[in-house]
């Protein structure tokens, strides 16, 4: 199981990348971006998967004493707590920018954008 | 000591603080901000101090649990001083910005003081995620500060730099997460230990890691998003950027180092060297300041990205190489940009403006002369130490491109500093400085003079450099203020002093060109005396360029060597460009300096492989690649003596110079070259190629710099660049003498060098005079001075007598002696190049009496006075040498042929009185004289008997014929005097030399042009850019 | 198209690069140290949290959250000056209202929310859930809210103090760590209690209360911020 | 077993699926729920390798907050375009 989530994070890693290089509409270089973002957090779940593992959280099914054996690794789904919390802000950030720079020049089309160049 | 902690605690909870303020008060947010970021580095200074005087690093653990379980944070010695740094940099920035930020508003302050916060975070971690969140915190700031400028430019820049971050952001995280996977732990100490680079997927993921952190260095060609952001950007903020920002993250790359393999470090090497070469590459065509700015910053970050990558081999002197080169970049970088908030003019020529508050022209020129690598300044210590390790390491490629890059590096930057200090400034608006502006600027420039010379003490190689002639200098300019006369005569006892307190150490060659450096010195300064005013800034420069000339006298090892060059080409290049229309002509004399210096630099960096000492006489027994060594000097030096195919700089120098730099710079200056020359030639003896005499090869070089010299020289216009170009030709008769490496032939080059100071002195003051009463350098304009200016008009005769070197006078001897030389070497097809450079000689000579003196006097000129007492006073003390040496040639010859004796005992001179015996014949400098005097007597008299009876004719007794030419000077008969000769023998001096240096400058600027356009400003461009850069690296690796 | 190609070629460069990651991927079958460690039966019980996740986020790794809250706020701020328009500008303009239904619903569900999302922040060592789910769920109701009543006056002054007056708090309590337990951020500041019940884990519940608290703020702000940009026509 | 696998390819796939869509489709909206049905979808494939807290995390921030900014800003550029 965790190999066919880690194929599809990276997969939509991927796509999320294609998104963000071919897109010409800034909102959809965003959303790609987004796609890249869900891919990696599913990829980073996937690394913690403990072969028949439980989640880690003490409770009637899982004793204290069992938890060595039983819950699967919490430290990656720390890391991916902070990681969608991060992609949050920055894709937040992204589409206010995008906001703006429609406000500049009313266009979302990503080439009307280089004007800093060479 | 506060716990490192309180760095974070204090940033952040005040950042959190000002948010309850909100519009309460923006000055106590601002002093609130300010003080924390004080706080903040204060502790960070603790630390530094503690642990430089032997304390132990500090470590914080978080949440109570020791390493790995939970984060940790480490204050050591690199970590202290990097946050040490970004706080500084922060304070002053946050100075800085103050009016920018309260104009916005409370929350960019928030946001300023967070990202300080997260910079300082991302230096002192342990844990590789932590530094992914803290590096996150950074981008974001950097994002958000961005767009502190309203402009449509830097929002565009913003969203770039997010999207290309986060892209960055995304590839680190897949790396840490499978690092985190093979490894078990997310603490770098202890990735390290678990070795997961012995396998593949165990590297790739330290790999992803790594090249993320290279990314955010903003690599070439990978860098588009971070250049757009350096000039998207309120200018403060490209300073934070540049110095706080690429700072800790080239700490980050230094840090996590310690996981990779040693064919990564390789690759990190070659990353850096390529992006410090193509960054500065694409600097070169660029014309917007911040744009530039940017460029430069990236490629220094790459320079000292290389040398992170370069640190096996680097040894003890990591550290030294690391941090100085940083320093510089910090402040000067800082500086740059701050200045560039201020002057506000995004184009390059528009820095003309900062003439107009002169000492941010001494700002500015501190700064570019820090990045470049000049002493005093920290970076010419880190630079001198990365070459010698790298050619000790056999990098010799590495070497190479560094020397390139700075060269690439040096030229936009002086080309900028020639701007500012010559460029137009009509129609430029005024320059408004307010205080919070200017602090910082000042302070950074402080910072990277302070710690050059704090560098200076606490490294041995520099520990025996002397600081009393900088001081001097120093003194020169606290009293600028002071009229003329009492500087000059200052800066003369200061010379003269010198010179005694070192004339019983000096000997032999030291002798001589220390008198000609010193006693030369002193001389061309007495003309100084007819200026009036206070000339300000003069004279500091001028004694910065003796004192670099005293230095390599007095010079006993090659750094020592290398630091009084950098010195002498600094002075001189200032000197140079005070002139008229010498912004360019400073310019191609700083670039061929540059080169040359880069040249010697590496000569010496080879000459010391395998050798301890860096004594000069390691050239003497100098253990692989002599020739190579001897090539790399020889040309090295020959860019100051201005042989062919280098001389291209010389002409414009020395003829647009002030009237009293020109002999300086032409008469003094030269031969420093002459003399390195002479020390390299003594050092390291015959010098072959398979079977190939160099020397030979450098004869050839002579014969052909003097017929060319000489020829370029009869067909000026200019007097001043006529004499230029003698020089040029009589520096080619001084090689080739050199080349003989005989007895006679290095008597004459000795004795020539002396003549030479001697002559070119005179002349130089004696046409500086008339063009400083006439007007105009331009000989057809001149013409019948004989009457109006006679004490000036027996100077040139002299002079050009002894350049003619033909009898009575002394050049004559060094010619006679130079033909003796030849018939005894026998390499007799330059030598014909040379007989026929004599003859061309008498050419410009003729010319240059002829046309100025003799003639008709021209209807403006009628009014025109004898040139000022104080620039013939040196002339015919001058004179009066020249006359003695002519009269008794053995006081000049005799000492220098003893001196000669111990290293060329063949061939000697055999004196008899004044009677000089060779091989090939005698010569009686004496008897000569006064034959020739007497024959000039009797054909004097014969002629004056012979047309006394002659009618005078009224100047203006001629009619016209009512014709009106379109080029009045074409009817002079001065005018393209040489016609006939030019017809017949110009295609020898068709400027093919010229062409050739124009065309590879064309071709170096069309290069940057082209490689430049990969930044299309497109982000998906930038986008493709860094996953590509990724794979490829990849490829390479893997 | 020939753009795509160089594009769709670097995408297969990184697709090798990844399917060796995933080629030497092979699961778990054990924990690694580290996660051992973290689910020691002394270790459990010295944080004390059941949701070991929650242990990870606001204990051994709670410098990364602060990093986290720091990155929200950071977030807030920025499009707090980026949006912020001259008072003069404003103009209000008449904004569609919205459908009954939005509104009754809104009045039901937004308190419902927000009690929904109290609770998971308090839960937040005991079941999944926590500071960040909860503020997030809260900043829900707010966005909710709005709907609702475009015309409601967004208050940024109470977010602003709650998000300050937080993050001050979070600071601050992190130094407590340092002064009264074993290091910043330490939680056992606090009696840790016994696993499981809602008073136990140290102070990981009060962190959580001001994470939530802040993340809360934080989000309703930048929600509010794009709400008044798009009053001010 | 065949359920812990099927279920995530289906999973898998219709995540890509609604990738392709929120790609290519033309309407702005219906990308931005079918970037968001991702995160759905990711959140639901959460639950099953044992991550409650990050599936509850994934469903509130990133197919809630985030799809609900998409459209805020969206809509304010429509409004925009409106008053041009």
């Amino acid at each position: 199981m965790e190999y066919i989530s880690m194929i599809t994070g990276f997969l939509l890693v991927l796509l999320g990348l294609w998104g963000v290089l071919t897109q010409k509409n800034i909102i959809k270089i965003i959303i790609g971006f987004s796609i890249f973002d869900t891919g990696l957090h599913i990829v980073l779940v996937s690394i913690a998967y403990l072969r028949g593992g439980t989640a880690p959280v003490i409770d009637k099914a899982v004793k204290v004493t069992e938890a060595i054996e039983k819950v699967v690794d919490p430290v990656p789904h720390a890391l991916v707590l902070t990681a969608i919390v991060i992609g949050l802000g920055v894709t937040a950030l992204m589409l206010v920018y995008a906001l703006k720079l429609y406000q500049n020049k009313k266009t979302l089309e990503v080439q009307s954008f280089n004007d800093l160049k060479w | 000591m506060i716990s490192p902690i309180h760095i974070i605690t204090l940033t952040l909870g005040t950042a959190f603080f000002i948010g309850l303020l909100k519009k309460l008060n923006l000055n106590i947010s601002a002093l609130l901000m300010l003080v924390a970021i004080a706080a903040a580095g204060t502790i960070s200074a603790s630390w530094f101090t503690a642990i430089l005087s032997g304390a132990a690093n500090a470590e914080v653990f978080t949440a109570g649990f020791n390493p790995p379980y939970s984060i940790n944070l480490l204050m050591g010695k690199g970590e202290a001083l990097i946050t040490l740094l970004i706080n500084l940099a922060g304070f002053l920035g946050g100075v800085y910005l103050l009016k920018s930020l309260k104009e916005r508003g409370i929350y960019t302050m928030i946001i300023y003081l967070v990202f300080i916060m997260s910079l300082n975070v991302i230096v002192m971690t342990r844990d590789i995620f932590n530094l992914f969140v803290f590096m996150e915190v950074a981008s974001i700031g950097i994002a958000g500060l961005v767009i502190l400028d309203k402009s449509s430019k830097a929002t565009q820049a913003g969203f770039k730099y997010l999207i290309a971050t986060g892209v960055i952001a995304g590839i680190l995280l897949i790396g840490i997460a499978f690092t985190y996977y093979f490894a078990g732990t997310l603490n770098i100490d202890v990735i390290q230990q678990a070795s997961i680079i012995n396998f593949k997927a165990g590297s790739i993921a330290v790999f992803l890691v790594i090249i993320s952190i290279i990314l955010e260095l903003k690599p070439f060609p990978a860098n588009g998003w971070g250049i757009d952001v350096y000039e998207g950007a309120n200018p403060g903020i490209g300073a934070m950027i540049s110095a706080a920002s690429a700072s800790a993250m080239l700490f980050v790359l230094y840090k996590l180092a310690v996981l990779v393999p040693e064919s990564f470090l390789q690759i990190i090497t070659a990353i850096g060297i390529l992006t410090f070469v193509g960054s500065n590459l694409m600097g070169i065509k660029q014309s917007n300041a911040n744009r530039l700015l940017g460029y430069s910053s990236i490629g220094q970050i790459g320079l000292l990205t290389a040398i992170v990558g370069l640190k096996p081999f680097l040894g003890a002197q990591f550290e030294l190489i690391a941090v100085s080169i940083l320093i510089s970049h910090f402040f000067a970088k800082a500086g740059l940009f701050w200045l560039s908030g201020i002057v506000k003019k995004q184009n390059l020529k528009d820095w003309a403006m900062l003439r107009q508050k002169p000492y941010l022209l001494v700002l500015f020129g501190i700064f570019i002369f820090a990045l470049i690598g000049f002493p005093p300044f920290p970076s010419f210590l880190g630079k001198w130490e990365l070459i010698m390790k790298l050619a000790h390491s056999h990098h010799f490629y590495i070497l190479a491109f560094i020397l390139i890059g700075s060269f690439l590096e040096g030229i936009y930057l002086f080309r900028w500093l020639g701007f500012s200090i010559k460029m137009e400034d009509a129609n430029l608006p005024p320059l408004t400085v307010h205080w919070n502006k200017i602090i910082p600027v000042v302070l950074s420039a402080l910072g990277v003079l302070g710690s050059g010379i704090y560098f200076g003490t606490i490294t041995e190689i520099a520990a025996s450099l002397k600081y009393i002639p900088l001081l001097f200098i120093a003194l020169l300019y606290v009293i600028d203020f002071l009229p003329v006369y009492v500087k000059n005569t200052v800066s003369i006892a200061g010379i003269g002093y010198y010179l005694y307190t070192i004339y019983p150490d000096l000997e032999g060659f030291k002798l001589i060109f220390g008198l000609i450096f010193l006693a030369g010195g002193m001389l061309t300064l007495v003309a100084g005396y007819f200026k009036t005013g206070t000339r300000k800034g003069f004279y500091p420069l001028v004694m910065l360029m003796f004192a670099g000339l005293v230095g390599l006298i007095e010079a006993h090892t090659t750094f020592e060597f290398f630091f009084a060059w950098e010195l002498m080409t600094a002075g001189s290049y200032f000197l140079i460009i005070r002139g008229k229309k010498s912004m360019t002509h400073a310019l191609s004399y700083m670039l061929f300096s540059l080169a040359g210096a880069y040249l010697i630099l590496a000569g010496f960096g080879l000459a010391h492989i395998g050798q301890s000492s860096y004594a000069l006489d390691i050239l003497a027994s100098v253990q692989s690649f002599a020739p190579l060594v001897f090539i790399l000097l020889a040309i090295g030096f020959m860019t100051k003596t201005a042989s062919v195919g280098l001389h291209i700089w010389l002409p414009g120098a020395h003829a647009e110079a002030e009237t009293d730099v020109s002999p300086m710079v032409s008469a003094i200056l030269l031969k420093a070259g002459v003399f390195g020359l002479i020390l390299l030639m003594l050092n390291m003896g015959s010098q072959f190629i398979g079977s190939f005499n160099i020397y030979y090869a450098l004869a050839w070089i002579g014969a052909i710099t003097a017929v060319m010299g000489n020829m370029m020289a009869a067909f000026q216009e200019d007097a001043k660049r006529l004499l230029a170009y003698s020089s040029v030709g009589f520096l080619g008769y001084i090689l080739f003498g050199l080349s003989f490496m005989s007895h006679l032939g290095w008597l004459a080059a000795v004795s020539l060098s002396v003549v030479h100071f001697m002559f070119k002195t005179l002349l130089f003051l004696a046409i500086g005079g008339i063009v400083y009463r006439v007007k105009t350098k331009e000989m057809y304009k001149m013409g019948g001075l004989i009457k109006k200016m006679p004490f000036t008009f027996i100077s040139v005769l002299m002079g050009i007598i002894v350049i003619a070197g033909v009898p009575p006078l002394t050049g004559f001897g060094g010619k006679w002696i130079l033909y003796n030389a030849v018939l005894e070497k026998g390499w007799f097809f330059p030598s014909a190049l040379v007989f026929f450079a004599g003859i061309v000689a008498f050419l410009y000579c003729f010319r240059l009496i002829h046309t100025v003196f003799l003639g008709q006097l021209k209807d403006e000129h009628r009014e025109v006075k004898e040139a000022p007492f104080w620039l013939l006073l040196p002339q015919y003390m001058i004179l009066m040498v020249i006359m003695l040496f002519s009269a008794l040639p053995n006081s000049l010859l005799k000492p220098i042929g003893a001196m000669l004796a111990p290293i060329f005992p063949e061939g000697a001179l055999e004196w008899q009185g004044q009677l000089a015996k060779s091989g090939f014949g005698y010569w009686n400098g004496q008897v000569i004289m006064y034959i020739v005097g007497g024959i000039f007597v009797v054909v004097f008299a014969w002629l004056w008997y012979m047309n006394r009876n002659a009618q005078k004719v009224k100047q203006f007794n001629i009619g016209y014929s009512a014709e009106r030419p379109s080029l009045p000077e074409t009817t002079h008969f001065a005018y393209n005097f040489f016609a006939p000769y030019k017809k017949a023998l110009g295609f020898l001096v068709s400027p093919l030399i010229t062409n050739f240096w124009d065309s590879a400058s064309e071709g170096v600027h069309a290069i940057s042009d082209k490689v430049r356009r990969i930044y299309n400003g497109n982000v998906q461009t930038y986008a493709f850019h860094i996953l590509a850069f990724i794979v490829v690296v990849y490829l390479i690796i893997f | 198209m020939v753009r795509n190609s160089f594009r769709l070629i670097i995408l297969v460069g990184l697709l090798v690069i990844f399917s060796t990651l995933v080629w030497s991927f092979n699961g778990n079958n054990e924990l690694n140290s580290l996660a051992q460690f973290y689910t020691q039966q002394e270790n459990i019980e010295a944080v004390n949290a059941a949701n070991l996740v929650s242990a990870v986020v606001v204990t051994y790794r709670g410098f990364d959250t602060l990093g986290e809250v720091t990155i929200l706020f950071l977030t807030a701020s920025i499009i707090g000056f980026f949006l912020k328009k001259k008072l003069s500008d404003t103009q209000r303009k008449e904004v569609r209202e919205s459908s009954d239904i939005l509104v009754t619903a809104s009045k039901i569900l937004v308190p419902v929310m927000i009690l929904f999302g109290v609770y998971v922040i308090i839960n937040g060592h005991l079941t999944p859930g926590g500071g960040f789910q909860g503020g997030a769920i809260i900043a829900s109701a707010m966005v909710l809210a709005l709907l609702a009543n475009p015309h409601m006056k967004f208050n940024h002054q109470l977010f602003n103090v709650l998000e300050s007056i937080s993050g001050v708090s979070f600071v601050l309590m992190g130094i407590a760590g340092i002064v009264y337990a074993g290091g910043f951020l330490d939680n056992r500041i606090l009696p840790g209690g016994e696993v499981g019940t809602l008073i136990s884990a140290g102070a990981i519940p009060l962190i959580y209360i001001f994470i939530g608290l802040k993340v809360g703020s934080e989000l309703s702000n930048i929600v509010g911020n794009l709400q008044v940009t798009q009053n001010e026509q | 077993m065949i359920i812990n696998n099927t279920i995530p390819v289906l999973l898998g796939l219709m995540m890509i699926m609604a990738a392709f869509v929120a790609i290519y489709h033309k309407k702005l909206p219906v990308a931005i729920i079918a970037a968001g049905t991702i995160s759905l979808l990711a959140s639901i494939l959460y639950l099953f390798l044992a991550a409650p807290d990050v599936a509850m995390t994934e469903a509130s921030i990133g197919s809630g907050l985030s799809t609900i900014i998409f459209f805020y800003v969206l809509n304010k550029i429509r409004k925009e375009n409106g008053t041009q």
